[in-house]
């Protein structure tokens, strides 16, 4: 009998400690509330006191940029890729001239000579798992990933979402016709 | 290169050895950064290899004595009482390859026995030794009171693979084994559910063998085994 | 008293008295299922927003009209209607077709018939039969026949499972709900629902209003079982094992897409309100004014009457959002080992009680 | 809509149903199926068929370099990230005998224990789903998120952090690392009572889950349940403790152990309790930490930049949310691993379920498979 009181007690006890508690919540919503309206607002990038240089660290992870004019077609990106979401065609060209006719530079910011015409760069984005591997390896930190240190280049996109799925591949490469490269090459015209 | 490069690179790698990073860190230059980074490595990899052949004797066998005393007695009580079943001793003691015969009645004894008491297989491994070796498996045991371990290894023929389950005795072994079945195609004698654990029912082939070769559709999807626009 | 007063307003009553019989039923009928449509939606926005609340989130928000959904989020329970009317209706291949089609109408009309006896205000009350109180528990109990029509005509095992637990929770609750209405009963000596309000006038010493709650220890007892009774025969949590959506998918209504889900959805919020509106008129004073003097014409019986029930019903959405869900075996231990022979000591206390004192 | 062959039980011919849960059921935490043989509401067997999440770990590790594997260990228990990156690590690093910075293993600390939180989090708010409370849930959640914010804040990444790398993190802390870690311990150490008394200490929360799916040590041990699930069985065992790996040894931390208070030693509340009182512990640890974490340095030890292990095999496990988080990574000697086995904590936990819920009630049957806290990635890897 006083086993049936006592459970009877303890129950109302505790149920009503559990309502006091989302009560003081509900009245406490200003204070408390968590929500964010979210396409007026956005999700606030953290303040990161990184207290080094920069271009070292990429601390973010969201979609992919190439900056061409940099891109000496090295591969390291896409051989690191564990998803080979990145592809990548080079032709060779001479070293360190400029050619207009398909969107070539010949010397990079960094102030290394291109020997190669990269006449492909696709990243399929939909396949992309952000693991950001592929950042590390670049000699000339061309391939990053936006809203970074880069943030003042590019905006931040959260959504990048597209209506074809073939919009997710980004070509960064200028699209260039056989005879464009074969004029481009000229007698180094083998393909790499 | 220049020698005076050299000269630099190797004086940096010296500060860095006494424990100085930042003699490294500091170079501006990425490349010549990279190159004493790479330097340094080399040279510690040196003065590790010298240092092992130094002290291999005292450092080898590893973790304190008494360790080392059950390590050994685990393998040592194995061999007093099965003699004939044992392969090889590896490593210390720490693995033993055994033949597959008498593997459930060695696994019940060492589950009892009062100095082995092996009550908890840690893990349970298939290997594929190559395409022209046999298919393994591996035991991790490792006992709860004691605190010991100690792996077995058993080989089976890879074209009709038969080793005997312990799932009733360690009842973990349960899905491992089907999981090892699933993947290698090594059959547990005696195991009472012996079915595919993460293939559908219906797979072909035992996918985690050297030789495997992926199927060309399955229920007529056909497998995709480069992307498309992607060569 | 409606239906008595628009007959009486008809001269030509005593020469067709089956037309207009008819006429004034669907007369009341109207309004009454437009009450239930607007007041679903007020309470669909009140459990949105409390839950939210309660779980530190804001609820649906928006700017306007056309901008999510609207300024406090107040257009989203029209767009959820909106939504569940405009939807595919699905009927399974495999499903009874014509119970699977009648199932949600049933479990409906036992809420909106229950409305008819329900006093809103001393003269809003559609037929004030002599039998209010047993006619609505007698009514009330129609819904349990549509739930498990709608489970066993699904032709899915969820569904059954709903069904059953359903039924066995419904039928069981409604024995110390019962039971607690009958010390009510005891007291007022009538079943008529505006007697029973009538026989709460008053204050105890000029401040405590004479409500039959307060009128003992034991009716006060009598009022939380009932009302828990309640809340377990509207499916609602702690009790919804009928629907449970962890174990259960959705129980019952797991087939049901649509209109005939927003049916249910529609009855289950009719019904808290029956449960509400019978637990403030048996206990709570109906529509008399909590306060002496304060707002006690009788133009004010509506209001005091809703806010009390929306007040119960704000408690059972405050039980949902706070407490986990009870087994199917513990539901019917509370009900049979708690709240059945707590009721027959109420009962039993009541009759004592007026015996010796009252 | 096949009913279930006629079984015979005992003298009276009973008819069983066969029913699927899964694979789209609300709690099964991800695409799991149960075939649950009932008789009534009373469940007779229970078979779990899982493999709908199969990825092929294993076979593609095959074909993948070692740095490469990582970001593939991050999606196997999705839940608890950065524990797998670090079982892999540690694994590594015991293979290749590097030693990594102090500040390495300070830092690594942190995020494993941070995310052993962050998971314990999830199992618990979902276990709350479960029994059906659902505002715990969100609660959890709502610091859970703050938990994210800072792994976004280190590593730019909310979930797959890819972080810890053989020989190193990938990124050093930021410099306001430190006051926003203790900010969010100081805001979260207070609310585990509230947890507690919301749902933990709630009565119909302790009858839904007291005395319900009662795992005895022996089974527990048989099975190779680990972690929080052994630990509710009351068997004092941890990886962390037991066989320290890193820097664990150097922190002052207890077991919680299950002890049975409102039921059975080894029911679904004790496993439930024993992560509520992990959780502390786990602050404790940050704490300490935070206090003594060494300043400056390089965050990457000195590893050659194509990772080639000495040919010889390594079975190394850790304690990851989920119990004994165990790899096992066979190396011939190239860049490609040979064979890279991970050994699940969360698939001997489910292998379980058909042995301690047979006679229970559906509903129960939910509980305790929710407080087993299985992850399916990393059952099916």
């Amino acid at each position: 009998m006083r086993a049936y009181f006592t459970t009877i007690w303890e129950s109302v006890s505790t149920l009503i400690t559990g309502m006091a508690i989302t009560w003081r919540h509900m009245v406490n919503i200003r204070k408390g509330s968590v929500t964010l309206q979210y396409p007026e607002e956005r999700w606030p990038r953290p303040e990161r006191d990184i207290g080094f240089d920069q271009g070292e660290y990429n601390v973010i992870r969201s979609r992919l940029h190439v900056d061409m004019d940099d891109c000496i077609g090295c591969l390291k990106c896409e051989r690191v890729c564990p998803v080979d979401c990145i592809k990548i065609e080079t032709h060779r060209v001479d070293k360190g001239e400029d050619i207009p006719d398909v969107g070539h530079t010949g010397i990079t910011s960094n102030g290394t000579k291109k020997a190669l015409l990269v006449t492909r760069f696709d990243i399929d984005m939909t396949e992309c798992c952000y693991c950001n591997l592929c950042t590390y390896p670049c000699p000339e930190e061309c391939i990053y990933m936006t809203g970074g240190p880069n943030s003042e280049k590019h905006q931040i996109d959260y959504e990048f979402s597209q209506y074809d799925r073939n919009d997710m591949v980004y070509r960064f490469a200028k699209e260039t016709s056989e005879e464009q490269v074969a004029i481009a090459t000229g007698e180094n015209g083998e393909k790499k | 290169m220049t020698s005076d490069q050299d000269t630099f690179i190797a004086d940096a790698v010296e500060k860095a050895l006494a424990g100085d990073m930042d003699a490294i860190n500091s170079i501006e230059d990425r490349s010549i950064r990279g190159k004493a980074k790479a330097a340094l490595v080399k040279a510690k990899r040196a003065a590790k290899a010298e240092q092992k052949s130094e002290s291999s004797e005292e450092s080898q066998g590893g973790g304190t004595p008494e360790e080392k005393v059950v390590q050994s007695s685990l393998s040592a009580l194995l061999s007093s009482v099965y003699p004939d079943e044992i392969i090889e001793i590896l490593n210390e003691g720490k693995v033993v390859q055994l033949k597959p015969q008498k593997w459930n009645e060695i696994a019940t004894f060492f589950r009892d026995h009062a100095d082995a008491l092996l009550d908890q297989l840690e893990c349970l491994t298939g290997v594929d030794l190559g395409t022209e070796e046999p298919l393994q498996v591996r035991y991790n045991l490792h006992s709860m009171k004691h605190r010991h371990k100690i792996e077995i290894l058993i080989n089976a023929d890879r074209v009709k693979p038969e080793i005997p389950t312990v799932e009733t005795i360690w009842r973990m072994a349960d899905w491992f084994e089907r999981e090892v079945y699933d993947m290698y195609g090594i059959v547990f004698t005696d195991h009472r559910d012996l079915r595919r654990l993460l293939c559908p029912e219906d797979w072909e082939g035992w996918p985690l063998r050297k030789d495997y070769e992926e199927q060309e559709s399955y229920h007529g999807i056909v497998v995709p085994k480069v992307k498309e626009g992607w060569e | 008293m409606i239906v008595d007063y628009l007959i009486d307003l008809i001269p030509f009553a005593a020469d067709w008295p089956g037309l207009v019989f008819v006429s004034v039923v669907v007369l009341c009928a109207v309004p009454v299922f437009m009450f239930i449509a607007v007041y679903a939606l007020v309470a669909i926005y009140g459990e949105l927003k409390v839950s939210s609340f309660m779980q530190d989130k804001v609820g649906p928000m928006g700017q306007g009209v056309g901008l999510h959904a609207g300024k406090w989020g107040l257009l989203q329970p029209i767009a959820d209607a909106l939504k569940l009317i405009l939807k595919e209706d699905i009927i399974p291949t495999t499903a009874d077709r014509k119970l699977f089609i009648l199932a949600p109408f049933i479990v409906f009309i036992g809420a909106f018939i229950s409305m008819a006896a329900l006093p809103f205000s001393q003269t809003i009350i559609v037929a004030d039969m002599n039998i209010g109180m047993f006619y609505i528990l007698a009514v009330s109990s129609l819904g349990v026949l549509g739930i498990i029509l709608a489970g066993w005509s699904s032709n899915n095992k969820w569904s059954l499972y709903g069904a059953m637990r359903s039924a066995a929770q419904i039928i069981s609750y409604e024995i110390p709900a019962g039971l607690s209405i009958i010390g009510v009963i005891m007291l007022t000596g009538t079943l008529s629902m505006q007697g029973i309000i009538e026989h709460q006038t008053g204050f105890v010493w000029g401040i405590l209003p004479n409500w039959i709650i307060f009128q003992n220890p034991f009716t006060f007892l009598s009022f939380f079982i009932f009302f828990i009774s309640g809340v377990a025969e509207c499916n609602r949590t702690p009790f919804d094992i009928p629907e449970a959506e962890s174990e259960l998918v959705a129980g019952a209504f797991t087939e049901y897409s649509g209109m005939r889900y927003a049916f249910f959805f529609l009855s289950e919020y009719a019904n808290m309100f029956v449960v509400a509106g019978v637990a403030v008129a048996g206990f709570l004073g109906g529509w008399q004014s909590p306060i002496p003097g304060l707002m006690d014409s009788p133009g004010w019986g509506l209001f005091w009457f809703m806010s009390k029930s929306l007040f119960l019903i704000f408690l059972m959405i405050w039980f949902r959002w706070t407490w986990p869900r009870l087994r199917v075996d513990q539901l019917m231990s509370v009900c049979w080992k708690g709240f059945i022979p707590i009721a027959f000591v109420n009962i039993f206390g009541i009759g004592l009680w007026k015996l010796i004192i009252g | 809509m096949g009913v279930g062959s006629v079984k015979e039980v005992g003298p009276v011919q009973a008819e069983q149903m066969v029913l699927n849960i899964g694979p789209q059921h609300p709690s099964t935490h991800g695409v799991l199926r149960l075939k649950v043989k009932t008789d009534g509401e009373i469940v007779s067997e229970v078979i779990p068929y899982i493999g709908y999440l199969h990825r092929c770990f294993e076979k593609h590790a095959e074909s993948i370099t070692y740095e490469q594997v990582i970001p593939f260990t991050d999606r196997c228990d999705y839940i608890a990230s950065m524990n797998n990156n670090f079982g892999y690590v540690v694994a590594m690093e015991e293979l290749m005998d590097i030693k990594v910075p102090e500040r390495v293993e300070y830092i690594r600390i942190i995020m494993a224990e941070l995310n052993r939180i962050a998971s314990h989090l999830l199992a618990l708010g979902v276990y709350g789903l479960d029994v059906g409370a659902f505002t715990p849930f969100l609660h959890m959640f709502r610091d859970r998120e703050r938990i994210l914010d800072i792994f976004e804040l280190t590593c730019g990444a909310r979930l797959l952090y890819n972080y810890m790398w053989v020989g190193g993190v990938s990124h050093d802390l930021p410099r306001n690392f430190e006051s926003i870690c203790i900010d969010f311990l100081d805001y979260f150490e207070p609310n585990i009572p509230e947890f507690n008394e919301l749902l933990t200490k709630n009565k119909i929360f302790i009858e839904r889950t007291a005395d319900v799916g009662v795992m005895p040590a022996e089974v527990a041990i048989s099975y190779g349940v680990s972690g929080p699930n052994l630990r509710g069985s009351g068997v004092k065992w941890d990886v962390r403790r037991d066989e320290p790996y890193s820097i664990y040894n150097k922190f002052d931390f207890e077991i919680p152990v299950g002890t049975g208070e409102y039921g059975t030693l080894g029911d679904c509340w004790d496993r439930f309790w024993v992560r509520m009182l992990e959780m502390q512990e786990s602050c404790k640890i940050i704490r300490q930490a935070l206090k003594t974490i060494p300043e400056g340095g390089d965050v990457h030890a000195m590893v050659p930049k194509k990772i080639r292990p000495p040919k010889g095999s390594i079975y190394r496990r850790t304690e990851s949310p989920r119990g004994d988080l165990g790899y096992y990574i066979i190396s011939d000697g190239s860049e490609i691993p040979f064979r890279m086995k991970m050994r699940s904590p969360a698939l001997t936990a489910l292998s379980v379920l058909d042995e301690i819920s047979a006679g229970w009630m559906i509903s129960d049957v939910i509980a305790i498979l929710g407080s087993l806290d299985i992850v399916l990635g990393e059952i099916d890897r």
